[in-house]
């Protein structure tokens, strides 16, 4: 699986993410810089965290307008895997990608720790390594994760199985005691509605390595090698 | 008396412009003499900014020299951005720490960013890349009104700009005292990771080499309000221009990006950030310590705000700029790298044979001073000082017992000086560059170096209170704890940055402190040959004549050559409990004794330097022959507070049978003795490591075991973990919730 | 010219802001306030000199940066317009 | 009665998320931008009717939380005031 890590001003999970594509996939990730049009051809697109553009004004929003995205957004339409983690999960609901829009925390302030969330389909290119209904531990760091949408696109999300991740308790449980940010409907993460495209405010390339504390975030990585080679 | 030779246009200097400027009618006449004229206002306005306490160090110079500074793995001293050294395979570790405690108050979140922009800057100007943050904050009472204004904008500011960034906030201290009312400290720690043969330093050279200016435009940010008291320069403006920055992390990470690719290139000579005193310090320290002069033409300075005057741009402080001497012939090159980041770039000036600052604005030579009168010339006073009579020992049992010990270690752990910073650290993205292998809450914090097995550990420490009774003991214990927490995770202590904190220096007895804690500091450095590379001085830290405690910050950084031999403070179940150093009940300025009688009286606990480094070697020698791993080193609150920090961390609980000690409990549970630490091993090693320190003649007792989910103490009722948990989070939510 | 515009959230929306905001009121010790929501605030300033190619291009400013409709309102005034 | 508040930062102080703005109205085509400003704006609902008293409230407001005077202006109005 050839992998490409997008590159905007202000990114800071690039390398994050690369490193730990690297240790799954065996191939080093394409780093692809935002100021190009043209993309390598990559059987996967990461859009990864950090603060594209200082995150001012509203996260995302700037990234969402530079030409890279323009190219994003082709290439997904035409099927690409795409995963957005964090601030490029950001991205894709401003680039219209992915429905609703991550506002600032409930408690207003920045958050990183360890949360629970619980993949509610296994039957994605993204989860499939994963236990259906077994809550995994991961990090969050983001300020504006609190995710929303008006409830009728809440209620077309759920009726067609879009939501990827929830926050939920250690024992899988979903409820407000274990909604870190906010976010409507414990939503951490979400599918588009051909399922190729994935966003998501957890970081999984963060917990992929037993040496920091974990390795709940390297099956999602592990999927998508299973189903893309 | 000549006349200047530059530009008289300018206003004229009245001893009020000179007051103004906080230039003393002595070093005003001493600047003419140099000059061998009068300067201009310009000239006035850059003498000013270089013979401040804060660029010329003239009250501390003379007694930071007393300081060691070197070592065999020391690559660069104090005296350059920040200290370098050598961490083996090639690569160097550069750090530094520094104060941002006046804007901190004035605009909490912009000051105390701005203060972690800045001691980045201080890192990456040098080659590295940061790959680690610390905060050391001393907030006043927690009942003072400011108090949680103050908290909340500091941290948010400190975790904006850090998270932004993504540099990964690890470690820090928090302390409350209400002689930080007025007051309060934000010193801000980075360290970064070079390659030990690409370092860059900022001593110009040459003649005719371009000057280049990179980064945001020149602004009139912080031009210091009292310089602005000349009328001549207040007249379009009916506002009072702000002292305070604004920090724009996101340019930072720009011209953080755009220097290290740049670095990679071998064009540039000299560089340097533009720290307090913008281009005047960075053009005039390039040139004093290359020995060259510096010509700049300020019409070519990327501006923005128009009409500024060759004043205003010589002492902006705007934030995230750059000032380099490029290799001649390599700007386009260069250019292109900062236009790609899209970040200015402009070549301002050349490097001169003639010895002098020379600034040229609009045709006219603004400024025209020799460099040596500005820099190595600068004043450096021996101010008078009165040392402290340190107060006498109080003996144990001279403190009250207060009731159960369970409860007194209740209250204690949700005070706000021994509550979990959960609600700070967790604010601060600890985990990005994906090396984090100790998350905050541990004795020091350690990172991975990436891509290889070796681990950085660094930490924060000072304890104001001991400082306050006896600077000298206070100045070692300081550095004394930073060494030990270095050792409690496994690391072999490198070297060390100070920030050092205090009031008016013209106060003998303030100066007298100062003294003191450079004078206890030397001695523990000297003992554990832990060098000083770096460091930042703050004074005139008071208000309406009441100064702060003594706050010598320490940072210090070790090295850990495998990362399967480190250590965390997580208990585990089934493991023996050791206890390694005297225990002595120290009472005196105990965190106990100011919860039993309100006060803190009597000497600190003092350091023995060569029973702390016995048993520190041997500490570390345990780790690296994998006999233990859960170490936790004794300081505030003692060995229970200690041996409960443990329990929490790990989810385990323990239980002590019976007291081997002639003290009375709370002398033995709460006192504060110095050189200890806490080993949780297997009963197995637990022999082993006996007989090694019946060898080495280290006083060793077993004083627990562990297991279960409560706190168990001889003649205590159990106190449940979830109980003590809860006590030790609450505060700081709870705090924030009113 | 010179352009004002501000940006509200939708009512509906949760504004996590103004509820802080109004807590924080409460522990000044200033009561008697109901509600608070906070927006955003940006001035523009446009090269043109024509109102309605300004308000065109405004339009478009906010359509696709300044505001997410999905969230937020926006409303402009010209100055001098 | 419904108070309408801007904050803004003082002339001469940087604004980082204007300038951003500036920068990427750039990069969306939209030529003509001279500036960008970026300040906040925040409505408060008060259960007061006098106005005077009103104004002394928000006075109060501005000052003590809504805006720090060492960088930011601030300005008000009173609905039907
Ligand atoms: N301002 C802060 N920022 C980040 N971490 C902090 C801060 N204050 C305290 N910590 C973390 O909390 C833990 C406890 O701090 P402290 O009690 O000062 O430790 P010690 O006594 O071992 O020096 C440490 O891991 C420290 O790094
Ligand atoms: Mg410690």
């Amino acid at each position: 699986m050839k992998a490409g890590v997008v590159v905007f001003p202000g990114s800071n999970c690039d390398r994050d993410a690369a490193v730990t594509l690297q240790a799954v996939t065996g191939h080093p990730a394409e780093m692809i810089w935002h100021g190009d049009t043209d993309m390598p051809d990559c059987d996967l697109i990461v859009v990864p965290g950090g603060f594209s553009y200082g995150d001012y004004l509203r996260s995302g929003a700037m990234a969402a307008h530079s030409p890279i995205c323009r190219t994003i957004v082709e290439k997904a339409k035409r099927g690409v895997p795409v995963l957005g983690i964090c601030n490029g999960f950001q991205i894709l609901t401003e680039t219209g990608l992915l429905p609703g829009i991550l506002m600032r925390n409930a408690s207003l302030r920045f958050i990183c720790k360890d949360v629970y969330i619980r993949p509610e389909r296994t039957d994605t290119i993204f989860a499939a390594a994963y236990e259906a209904g077994k809550a995994i531990r991961i990090p969050i760091a983001h300020k504006d994760g609190n995710y929303f949408a008006d409830r009728e696109t809440l209620d077309r999300l759920d009726g067609d199985g879009l939501v990827a991740f929830r926050y939920c308790t250690e024992q899988g449980e979903v409820s407000d005691a274990a909604n870190p940010n906010g976010s409507q409907r414990n939503i951490a993460g979400l599918y588009s509605e051909n399922g190729r495209i994935l966003g998501m405010m957890p970081h999984p390339e963060r917990l992929a390595d037993a040496m920091l504390g974990g390795v709940d975030g390297r099956p999602l990585f592990q999927s998508l090698v299973n189903s893309i080679h | 008396m000549t006349e200047p030779t530059t530009d008289r246009t300018e206003p004229t200097i009245t001893p009020e412009t000179i007051a103004a400027h906080g230039v003393k009618p002595d070093e005003y006449e001493h600047l003419v003499s140099l000059l061998g004229r009068t300067p201009n206002l310009t000239e006035l306005g850059i003498f000013s900014v270089m013979w401040s306490e804060h660029c010329s160090y003239k009250s501390s110079k003379v007694w930071l020299k007393t300081l060691p500074t070197e070592g065999p793995h020391v690559i660069q001293g104090p005296g350059e951005n920040a200290g370098v050294v050598d961490l083996g395979d090639g690569l160097a570790a550069i750090f530094k720490m520094e104060s941002h405690n006046h804007p901190s108050y004035i605009e909490p979140y912009q000051g105390a960013a701005t203060g972690v922009g800045g001691i980045m800057r201080d890192i990456f100007t040098m080659g590295a890349r940061p790959v680690a943050n610390l905060n050391a904050l001393r907030f006043g009472s927690p009942h003072h009104a400011k108090t949680r204004r103050l908290i909340s904008g500091v941290v948010s500011g400190i975790g904006d700009y850090g998270n932004c960034i993504g540099v990964p906030t690890v470690g820090g201290e928090t302390n409350f005292d209400p002689r930080y009312n007025n007051n309060i400290l934000v010193n801000a720690m980075c360290v970064g990771l070079a390659p030990s043969d690409r370092i860059f330093y900022s001593a110009a050279a040459g003649s005719g080499n371009p000057v280049v200016y990179v980064g945001s435009k020149t602004g009139r940010d912080g031009i210091h309000g009292a310089t602005m008291a000349s009328a001549e320069f207040d007249d379009q403006s009916e506002e009072k221009r702000p002292t305070v920055q604004v920090g724009d992390p996101f340019t930072e990470k720009l011209l953080l990006e755009a220097c290290l690719e740049l670095m990679q290139q071998d064009t540039i000579i000299a560089i340097q950030d533009m720290g307090a005193a913008g281009l005047t310090s960075s053009s005039v320290e390039m040139a004093s310590k290359g020995g060259v002069g510096i010509r700049l033409d300020l019409d070519h300075v990327p501006q923005r705000e128009s009409g500024m005057t060759a004043y205003e741009m010589m002492l902006s402080e705007s934030q995230e700029r750059m000032l380099m001497v490029l290799r001649p012939g390599s700007e386009p090159q260069a250019e292109a790298i900062f236009r790609k980041w899209e970040l200015d770039f402009a070549v301002i000036g050349t490097t001169t044979e003639t010895g002098r600052l020379e600034i040229m604005h609009q045709g006219a030579l603004k400024a025209d001073l020799p460099i040596p009168a500005l820099a190595d010339e600068a004043p450096s006073y021996e101010r008078p000082y009165q040392l402290r009579k340190p107060p006498a020992m109080i003996a144990p049992d001279m403190v009250p017992a207060r009731g159960s010990i369970a409860d007194t270690l209740l209250e204690l752990m949700g005070s706000p000086n021994l509550c979990s910073r959960r609600w700070i650290w967790e604010q601060y993205d600890h985990m990005v560059m994906g090396d984090t292998v100790q998350r905050p809450g541990g004795d020091a914090a350690l990172i991975r170096i990436h891509g290889t097995n070796k681990g950085l550990a660094s930490t924060c420490d000072v304890t104001p209170r001991y400082c306050q009774a006896d600077p000298f003991e206070g100045g070692k214990q300081a550095i004394a704890e930073s060494w030990r927490n270095l050792t409690a995770v496994g690391a072999d202590p490198l070297a060390v940055t100070d920030c050092l904190n205090f009031g008016n220096p013209e106060r003998p007895e303030i100066m007298g402190e100062f003294v003191g804690c450079i004078q206890g500091m030397a001695q523990a450095c000297h003992a554990f040959a832990f060098p000083v590379v770096s460091g930042n001085v703050s004074l005139y830290n008071e208000t309406n004549g009441v100064a702060i405690p003594p706050t010598p910050g320490i940072g210090a950084i070790g090295l850990i050559a495998d990362l399967a031999q480190s250590a965390t403070i997580a208990l585990k179940p089934d493991q023996v409990i050791l206890k390694l150093g005297k225990t002595r009940g120290h009472l005196g300025q105990s965190l106990y004794q100011e919860l039993a009688t309100g006060s803190y009286n009597g000497a600190p606990p003092s350091v023995d330097l060569e029973q702390e480094k016995h048993i520190g070697d041997f500490v570390r020698s345990l780790i690296r022959k994998d006999l233990c791993h859960t170490v936790h080193d004794l300081s505030d609150g003692g060995l229970l507070v200690g041996l409960a920090e443990m329990a929490l961390a790990g989810g385990t609980g323990f239980t002590i049978d019976e007291l081997k000690t002639d003290l009375s409990p709370h002398a033995y549970y709460f006192g504060e003795d110095q050189g200890r630490y806490l080993l949780a091993v297997s009963a197995e090693n637990a022999n082993i490591i006996d007989e090694c320190a019946l060898a080495a003649s280290i006083e060793l007792t077993e004083i627990a075991r562990s297991g279960g989910d409560a706190i168990t103490l001889p003649h205590e009722s159990p106190l449940p973990l979830a109980a003590l948990r809860s006590a030790h989070e609450a505060w700081f939510p709870g705090y924030f919730a009113e | 010219m010179k352009a004002r515009v501000t940006v509200t959230l939708k009512t509906g929306v949760l504004d996590p802001q103004g509820k802080a905001i109004a807590h924080a009121l409460g522990s000044l010790g200033i009561d008697g306030v109901d509600g608070v929501r906070q927006g955003k605030y940006i001035e523009v300033e446009l090269a043109e000199t024509d109102p309605e190619r300004a308000k065109a291009t405004l339009e478009r400013i906010c359509k696709e940066l300044l505001a997410n409709p999905v969230i937020e309102n926006y409303r402009y005034e010209l100055e001098g317009a």
